[in-house]
């Protein structure tokens, strides 16, 4: 049951972290929230036994994505101090009601107790590991990777390299 | 003889026709003789058919639709009757016409008349008949447009008149011939007992009685006395159409259904007689136009046709089948005289006429055999018309001898007036007529309405020759002769009745002191009748109808207009739901959903996640 | 599934959907581009942990991590191109508000 | 020459020919018009050929392309061809005056083809291809003036028909769920159509035959060149539905009583509504236009007065009407033809189509005022032109069954003589309103007068054609093979 | 063999990346041979031996092409092949072509990959490849208004990705993988789940977004209409459908199980597509955003005849089942020649924005007799997508209605007839405004496009009247699309 406690804990830390992220006025704590959500996450990922994931998790997610955030919030927020009062007031009068709804859907969702009665599938074997998993089974979603990152790269140089037309 | 010659008939004519109207520019003198050549060979032709008997059958249009041909004892006489008048008109015409520029046209479409007639009256097969009825839709048309200018309008009003009644035709025939289960005329007898027949017959009546011109199809007739050249009045209003016309009707009530009195059409018909004649000839009483005067005689004096026709009694119909004859005869024959009155004076308008007996002694004197004739004087050929058909109404019922009777009174009183005021008197004052120019007309226009005044003689004195020779073979074989009075009636000779005649003399009498106080009170034989015209309450009356508030056709096209009016907006309406209310249902629909972009893309998540909530409950809930 | 692994994927299952609901609402309310580009981000920690978890509790994380990995590579590239996207916008409105792109309409 | 050459030549020639008319253009527009001429004429030739050979001919060389020439195919592809030559002639002056001439033959001769297909093709989907290429072709002839309201009027017409062509496809396919092909030679002959599936193919027909309540494009389109209303009236476009419905409904299926019921009454509605629009508009194509509406109806009335019986009385009646409704699409199709030409004339010459701004052009243009006059004496049915025939034996089909309808189809009757004699002598006759146009030009006067003249013809030497119609009739109701 | 279809596009992009060989003037050209090569290679494939080369024993990707698959291989190779040749005509200098085309050959990487894989989490990574280079191409050339498309587009498309991403969690519970295989057989054993439902739900209304089917539409207008001409082509051509419309089409033959509910689901959101577009495309100004409400229209029917597909599938009646295979025949036929006469009047659109300087409707005019090939072209597309026979356009949406009609649901069949006729009105109301009719005086000196918009116009008109004209000999042949029991 004590695991059950911890579970628990991550769970609701997390949700906190999120909320804060979404809700802190300014944009740079805005980001380190997101960094501590990830981190959380990444520590929820260790208890599910899945450290890779988890690892890749806090190094892109609660590293790289911020560090872009943070050079992006740089390049576009200026803003004095009148301004941020105000969005504090606003941001407070629009996320009042976010705890009192997740805590309704949280209720709901544990009184629904939705039946979780079906079969699972029979797990592979132990050998498999996210290594082989990834060359063996997983070939056309490395390709897609490289593909998509090769994207983005193009995606940087096209959008952001030379004057606008 | 072969029956083929009965097509002789209608191509002889017609080629001619058809030659007459390429007789464009100084050709066209030739046309006139050509025409008279061409009559004259029509007559030889009706001569020689004359009391033939013939069948020709020829294929024609297919789906039943033979072109049969039947030359018997009527169609013989009626042809017959035809090219008398054919040869007449064109004898007349060649003086009156000349030096017109559509002259031309005039015989073409004459002659083209001629030929049309001549199949109707010998078609033995009931779209036959019907192609060349209505063929005489055209030549009408066009002999009445090739009048003075704007003789167009009368012509419309002609052919819309003529062809309304001659779809309703169609129609009666379709009707007539599914009942019969044949379209061969002389094979087709039928009750009048079923609703069906019973409207094949009114339609057809009614292509019968708008082709003779009778209320209310008449109102064409006056306009085209004014608009036509003259001797189109005497050879198609006057002569033909009342031959074809008459004829159809009473093959329609002879052959075709069986007539009897007990048929509610049979009074249909009196009445309609009736009040053509006593309508039309209160109008006639006051024109002054001589033209005009005729012209409302000309549908006046079909009334007592179909009146006798009507009666659905052997006398009656003897006497409307012999009033055709006669009427042809003297109806054209005044209109003859009118015509040689304009072609001396150049005007047939009463009131710039006068004292034209003493230039024009032999047209006078025709005119009042002729006049004497139609007004029913004893001895005359109208008299013993008339008299036959005074019986046969008074068979039926008193109310429709009064009515004719009083027509007759009517038209006698017209006929003085007339008389009186063209012919005697004194030439009128302040006229355009150079009245001491007046010649008499030329012969070959006299000489036609001496023959037409001399047949009303004949007519009249030896009465029992067309009646014994023409009339009476066309009404044997009917279901009359052959039901319950049988052949032996003999219709000829001086009427039975010395009542009826004692009533007629009565009746001129009266009209005869009506003329001489009328014409003493106006001081003029024009002005006799003007105490009727301005009589309290007549005069309004006459006032609208001179007005042309009772013509039949301005109030149908009146309607029609309305009627039209109101199929336009309907047709305006479905335009509206099928092109307008559809596309605009649509673009409205289209802004709508244009107007929910808004821009935000907030909004487009909700859409999405609102979405997927629908298909989501959607299937958690089947 | 067993009671043991039922209450732990109930659990996280729970809170991935919080998060989910966090993400949305912030999407849904903010008025700032980058911060809609961060409410994409928790949405996506949410899916992160979803597909982790169904690993887990079939016993399958290899499989799991393997799609996970993916799954961050591709957030990232959307990430960048949406950052991109919105500096592009900055650099020509002076502006990172939201209305500067409710342009299209209709 | 066997005939399924004669066949495939019919349909393909005018159909794939007439995209090399613009290549033509290009060369020399004299050899475009003369080839256009040519194309047109092939079909005619090709039908006369076949129906000199009296033998019903099948091709079948791949899958829905399936072509049968019977006698009412040929009858009607005859007719098409015939009045479309004339048109196609009187254009090479009409149309000289105008720009995208390339477009205008390219479109006129495919406008022919696909009727061609159509009236040939034994299957429903082919007939359904061609149809649509009907519409698209008037789509682009309406609109051939390119003013924002020719365009406008030219977009009805396609949205219109076309929206019924989909109701008809529907019904198609309904048929196909019901008989499992759309072969019309596999169709046993007689197949009663439910109610909904007839009323969906009839949306197709009366759409494209314009008639009540999708008609309103058709006096809309007179904003086209008028030898394409001419071809839209009298030769190919509204003749379709007709001909669509006489294959259908007369020769492969069996309209129920109450279907032919709700056919003569939209037929009788639309007679007379249109008559009545006729008498109150004042644009001299548009009332022609809405004659042709109203005409239209009387051959649905031949078509669907008398139920398909075979033997007896009722036979007779039902080929009385199928005979009358054929020879009304020929005298219908000369005359209309006749009149629309001659409009175009008057409108060439005078730029005016306001009736009530025009008269006494009989004294300039007395040949085309004597065409035009015939022509519509021949719509009249007056006698002794063709005209005459057709419209009694409609009426006379329609008597044996139904004689209300037949009443009202005589007041329509009526309205058409009042409404034609109205235009006749509004343009023609009466006072002369400003200066004179002149007379057309040879070539064209010379079309008007040989569709005037044939139209007379048709009636003095009713014999021939009556008994081509006659062998038709007989062929389609299946009483002779 | 079916691995070049991936790596080929990938080898391209490195080869013109790399400095001595990859001149950049190259660029283009190639990446236009490859859309070439590869249309042709489909057209191929049916008469290769065998389709496993050397490549295959080294790379391991799980590759499986079908009817469907084999369709969409060609339109991406025709329609990337026009987009390639309508930038060259718009873009102008060589940079912007190197980079187009490089975010061309990963864009085709993108959809070859989402075609050919078989297996559900791969084919979302190819879909993100795909939206990744559209959010790319789109703002493309970094004009305001096309920023604001892809930034809606790249919002909306996370909230898909987000939607199935979690419903594939969802079904890695059951299934234990990926694999189309698995998840069939575990979703059709599962199906009566609450959370399958729910995850089925979720899937198909993510590709919902990805496809822009209304009301999860509302990114598309923009994206279309503001997107460079050369990538609305693509975009329209063939990018959402493979995205969106292939993956559902192919979900529903290969993974998801025979189900009503869903049918029906699927079919309600098709028939308001189709009226929402073909409505809203009524009332634009603007060619490119009719165009695109004209999309969503027609993605309708596709996606209404795989709902039928999907309804009639767990038929007990043979015939039913016959039906919906037909329907599904005719929603593949339908998405290919979409693809077609789509990207035609997007290249259309194009010429006219190039020549004419806008593709506001409300200041063109008349256009037809100044741009011959671009009108007459424009006329056989928008005939085409109206559905006018005997263009291609017809031929699918009569195997749509006719299956519709058959599996007993006349309603539909009838809105799909309306909302044909709505079509026709908006694509005359274009052709109206901007090509029959008379010229404008503004536009008097417009001239015919450079030769690259002529040659895409003529090869995409050839293929949607040659299409059409060959469909009923293909019918006839028994051809390898429609199922063997449609004999007309």
């Amino acid at each position: 049951m004590s695991a059950n406690v911890l579970d628990i804990a991550l769970t609701v830390l997390l949700v906190a972290a999120a909320v804060w992220t979404v809700s802190t006025a300014r944009m740079l704590r805005s980001v380190i929230g997101l960094a501590a959500t990830s981190a959380l996450l990444t520590a929820i990922l260790f208890r599910l036994d899945s450290p890779l994931a988890a690892v890749f998790e806090l190094s892109v997610c609660a590293g790289l994505i911020p560090a872009i955030l943070v050079s992006a919030v740089g390049l576009t927020a200026r803003m004095d101090d009148d301004a941020l009062a105000r969005r504090k007031r606003a941001k407070l009068k629009v996320f009042a009601l976010l705890p009192v709804i997740l805590a309704a859907a949280a209720w709901a969702l544990v009184r629904l107790n939705v039946p979780l009665d079906f079969a699972l599938p029979a797990a592979q074997g132990p050998g498999a590991t996210v290594q082989t998993t990834l060359w063996n089974l997983r070939q056309a979603d490395l390709v897609g990777q490289i593909a998509v990152l090769l994207a983005a790269a193009f995606g940087v140089v096209v959008l952001l390299k030379g004057k606008s037309q | 003889m072969s029956p083929n010659l009965l097509l002789l008939a209608i191509l002889v004519p017609a080629a001619a026709g058809v030659l007459a109207l390429l007789m464009r520019g100084r050709a066209g003198a030739v046309s006139g003789p050509w025409a008279l050549l061409a009559t004259a060979a029509n007559l030889g032709l009706g001569i020689f058919l004359f009391d033939k008997q013939a069948d020709l059958n020829l294929p024609w249009a297919g789906f039943g639709l033979q072109f049969v041909l039947r030359l018997y004892q009527f169609s013989g006489f009626i042809v017959l009757a035809t090219a008398c008048f054919g040869l007449l008109v064109a004898l007349y015409s060649i003086r009156f016409m000349a030096g017109r520029a559509n002259r031309n046209q005039f015989y073409g479409w004459m002659l083209l008349s001629l030929a049309m007639v001549n199949g109707a009256v010998l078609a033995n097969h009931l779209v036959v008949l019907l192609f060349f009825w209505e063929g005489l839709l055209g030549t009408l048309f066009a002999m009445i447009a090739i009048g003075r200018p704007g003789a167009w309008r009368t012509a419309t009003k002609a052919f819309i008149i003529i062809g309304i009644s001659d779809v309703c035709m169609m129609l009666g025939m379709a009707l007539a011939g599914w009942q019969a289960h044949t379209l061969i005329i002389s094979d087709i007898h039928l009750p009048l007992t079923t609703s069906v027949c019973t409207a094949a017959f009114v339609l057809l009546m009614i292509g019968a009685i708008s082709k003779g011109g009778s209320m209310p199809f008449h109102s064409w007739i006056p306009d085209a006395a004014v608009d036509a050249p003259l001797p189109f009045m005497a050879f198609l209003p006057a002569s033909l159409e009342k031959l074809l016309g008459i004829y159809w009707l009473a093959r329609i009530s002879l052959d075709l259904f069986e007539l009897t009195p007990d048929a509610w059409v049979s009074p249909l018909m009196m009445i309609v007689g009736a009040a053509t004649i006593l309508l039309a000839v209160s109008m006639a009483l006051v024109q002054k136009d001589y033209k005009r005067l005729l012209a409302y005689h000309a549908i006046s004096q079909v009334g007592y046709m179909v009146l006798g026709i009507g009666t659905a009694v052997p006398l009656g119909i003897v006497g409307g089948l012999f009033h055709m004859l006669n009427n042809a005869i003297y109806k054209s024959g005044l209109f003859l005289t009118g015509g040689a009155v304009e072609h001396a004076t150049g005007t047939t308008d009463l009131k710039q006429l006068g004292g034209l007996g003493r230039r024009m002694p032999v047209t006078f004197a025709c005119f009042f055999i002729l006049a004497a004739s139609i007004s029913g004087v004893p001895w005359t050929n109208g008299f013993f018309s008339k008299e036959l058909i005074y019986d046969g109404a008074l068979a039926r019922h008193w109310i429709f001898y009064a009515a004719a009777l009083l027509g007759s009174v009517l038209t006698a009183a017209s006929f003085l007036k007339l008389g009186h005021a063209a012919y005697l008197g004194k030439p009128a004052e302040n006229s355009d007529v150079k009245f001491d120019q007046v010649r008499e007309a030329p012969p070959s226009m006299l000489l036609p309405i001496v023959i037409l005044a001399a047949a009303c003689l004949v007519f009249g004195l030896g009465n029992a020759l067309p009646i014994d020779h023409l009339i009476a073979p066309a009404f044997a074989g009917t279901h009359f002769a052959a039901a319950e009075h049988g052949a032996a009636e003999h219709f000829a000779g001086w009427p039975e009745s010395s009542m009826l005649v004692l009533m007629t003399c009565l009746a001129l009498a009266a009209a005869i002191i009506n003329h001489l106080l009328g014409a003493k009170r106006a001081g003029s034989g024009l002005g006799a009748v003007d105490h009727i015209h301005h009589a309290p309450g007549l005069a309004q009356i006459y006032d609208a109808a001179g007005k042309r508030y009772f013509d039949p056709y301005d109030i149908g096209m009146a309607l029609a207009k309305v009627a039209s009016r109101i199929l336009w907006l309907i047709d305006r309406l479905i335009d509206g739901v099928v092109a307008g209310l559809t596309s605009g249902t649509a673009r409205g629909a289209g802004y709508a959903v244009s107007a929910a972009h808004t821009g935000s893309y907030a909004l487009y998540v909700v859409w999405s996640i609102l979405g997927a909530a629908a298909v989501a409950a959607y299937m958690l809930m089947h | 599934m067993t009671p043991q692994a039922a209450l732990i994927f109930g659990t996280f299952a729970v809170g991935a959907v919080l998060v989910l609901i966090v993400g949305f609402y912030s999407l849904l309310s903010t008025r700032n581009l980058i911060r809609s580009i961060i409410a994409l981000e928790v949405l996506t920690k949410s899916v992160t942990l979803l597909i982790i978890l169904a690993g887990y509790t079939t016993a399958q994380q290899a499989l799991a991590q393997s799609l996970a990995i993916t799954l961050i590579v591709i957030e990232v590239a959307v990430m960048v191109v949406g950052v991109g996207l919105v500096l592009r916008i900055h650099s020509q409105t002076g502006s990172i508000d939201t209305n500067t792109v409710e342009n299209i309409k209709g | 020459m066997t005939d399924a050459l004669l066949l495939y030549l019919a349909v393909l020639v005018p159909t794939l020919g007439s995209a090399l008319l613009p290549l033509a253009g290009r060369i020399r527009p004299g050899l475009r018009n003369l080839l256009a001429l040519a194309m047109v004429l092939t079909p005619l030739v090709c039908s006369a050929l076949l129906l000199a050979g009296g033998q019903t001919v099948t091709v079948e060389p791949w899958s829905i392309f399936k072509l049968q020439a019977d006698k009412l195919a040929v009858f009607m592809a005859m007719i098409s061809s015939l009045i479309s030559a004339v048109i196609v002639l009187y254009s090479f002056h009409y149309i000289s005056h105008y720009e995208n001439q390339n477009e205008y033959y390219f479109m006129v001769v495919l406008f022919l083809g696909a009727m061609m297909g159509l009236v040939y093709s034994a299957h429903l989907l082919l007939l359904y291809v061609f149809w649509e290429i009907t519409a698209i072709t008037s789509w682009r002839l309406i609109g051939f003036f390119r003013s924002p309201k020719d365009v406008l009027r030219a977009d009805k017409s396609f949205l219109v028909t076309v929206a019924g062509a989909l109701a008809m496809l529907l019904g198609f396919i309904a048929i196909y769920t019901q008989t499992g092909t759309l072969d019309l030679t596999r169709i046993p002959q007689g197949t009663v159509l439910p109610n909904l599936v007839a009323l969906l193919v009839l949306a197709g027909i009366l759409s494209k035959s314009a008639t009540l309540p999708f008609h309103t494009w058709l006096p809309d389109a007179g904003v086209a060149p008028s030898p394409v209303t001419a071809l839209l009236h009298a030769a190919v476009l509204v003749k379709i539905g007709v001909y669509v419905f006489a294959r259908l409904f007369i020769v492969t299926f069996a309209l129920t009583a109450q279907q032919q019921d709700w056919v003569l009454l939209i037929a009788a509605a639309s007679a007379l509504v249109s008559a009545g629009a006729a008498m109150i508009d004042t644009d001299l194509k548009r009332i022609i236009a809405y004659s042709t509406v109203s005409q239209i109806a009387f051959i649905f009335l031949g078509f669907a007065a008398c139920p398909l019986v075979k033997g007896g009385a009722g036979q007779e009646a039902a080929i009385m009407g199928v005979g009358g409704a054929l020879l009304y699409i020929l005298m219908h199709g000369l005359a209309k033809g006749g009149l629309f030409l001659c409009a175009g004339i008057v409108e060439q010459n005078t730029h005016c189509k306001d009736i009530t701004r025009l008269g006494g052009l009989i004294k300039t243009m007395p040949v085309t005022a004597v065409a035009f006059l015939l022509c519509a004496l021949s719509v009249m049915g007056v006698p002794p032109l063709g005209g005459f025939f057709s419209k009694y034996m409609v009426i006379s089909a329609a008597a044996a069954e139904r004689p209300w309808i037949a009443a009202v189809f005589v007041v329509g009757a009526f309205m058409t003589i009042l409404y034609l004699f109205r235009v006749f002598t509004m343009v023609f006759l009466g006072q002369p309103r400003g200066e004179l146009a002149r007379e057309g030009s040879y070539l064209m006067v010379g079309c008007v007068a040989l569709l005037a003249v044939m139209s007379l013809a048709a009636g003095l030497l009713i014999n021939p054609p009556a008994e081509i119609v006659h062998a038709t009739v007989l062929q389609m109701l299946g009483i002779v093979q | 063999m079916l691995d070049l279809f991936i790596l080929a596009p990938l080898a391209c992009l490195i080869l013109i990346n790399l400095p001595p060989v990859g001149s950049r003037r190259l660029a283009l050209p190639l990446a236009m041979v490859l859309a070439g090569v590869q249309a042709i290679a489909v057209l191929c494939l049916p008469y290769m031996p065998r389709l496993d080369g050397p490549l295959t024993s080294f790379f391991n990707f799980g590759l499986q092409i079908t009817p469907l698959g084999r369709m969409l291989l060609l339109a991406v190779g025709l329609v990337a092949f026009v987009s390639l040749l309508v930038g060259q005509a718009s873009l102008g200098q060589d940079r912007r072509l190197w980079q187009f085309a490089s975010m061309m050959l990963l864009a085709i990487t993108g959809m070859n990959g989402a075609v050919l894989v078989s297996d559900l989490f791969s084919l979302y990574v190819f879909m993100e490849v795909l939206a990744v280079c559209s959010f790319i191409l789109i703002a493309f050339n970094r004009d305001p208004l096309a920023l604001e498309g892809a930034f809606k587009y790249v919002i909306l498309s996370a909230v898909a990705s987000v939607l199935m991403l979690g419903s594939l969690s969802l079904m890695l519970l059951v299934a234990g993988s990926t694999g189309f295989a698995a998840l069939k057989a575990a979703l059709a054993a599962g199906s009566a789940s609450p959370l399958l439902k729910l995850a089925m739900a979720g899937f198909v209304c993510g590709l919902f977004i990805k496809g822009g089917l209304a009301p999860f539409h509302a990114w598309l207008p923009g994206a279309y209409s503001s997107a460079p001409a050369a990538v609305s082509v693509l975009l329209a051509g063939v990018g959402t459908k493979v995205s969106g419309l292939y993956a559902l089409l192919r979900l529903a033959m290969d993974v998801l199980p025979p189900s009503a509910a869903l049918g029906q689901a699927v079919m309600v959101v098709g028939a308001f597509s189709m009226v929402v577009g073909a409505v809203a495309a009524l009332v634009q100004k603007d060619i490119k955003r009719l165009l695109a409400y004209s999309s969503i229209s027609q993605m309708g029917y596709v996606v209404l005849a795989a709902g039928c597909f999907l309804a009639d599938a767990g038929s007990a009646d043979w015939r039913l089942v016959a039906a919906g295979e037909l329907a599904m025949a005719g929603a593949i036929f339908h998405l290919f020649n979409h693809s077609v006469f789509k990207s035609l009047l997007f290249v259309n659109s194009a010429a006219v924005e190039r020549q004419a300087g806008t593709t506001d409707m409300q200041l063109l005019g008349g256009l037809g007799s100044r741009m011959p090939v671009t009108g007459a072209t424009s006329v056989i597309a928008a005939l085409s997508t109206a559905g006018v026979p005997p263009l291609a356009g017809f031929w699918s949406k009569l195997v749509i209605i006719l299956a519709l009609w058959q599996s007993g649901m006349q309603a539909y069949a009838l809105l799909a007839v309306a909302v044909s006729v709505a079509t026709l009105g908006y694509l005359l109301l274009m052709q109206r405004r901007v090509f029959f009719g008379r010229t404008a005086p503004n536009l008097q000196g417009v001239r015919e496009g450079s030769e690259g918009y002529v040659v895409a116009e003529l090869i995409l008109a050839t293929v949607t009247v040659l299409v059409g004209l060959a469909f009923p000999l293909l019918m006839h042949l028994g051809s390898f699309l429609l199922p063997a029991n449609l004999n007309l």
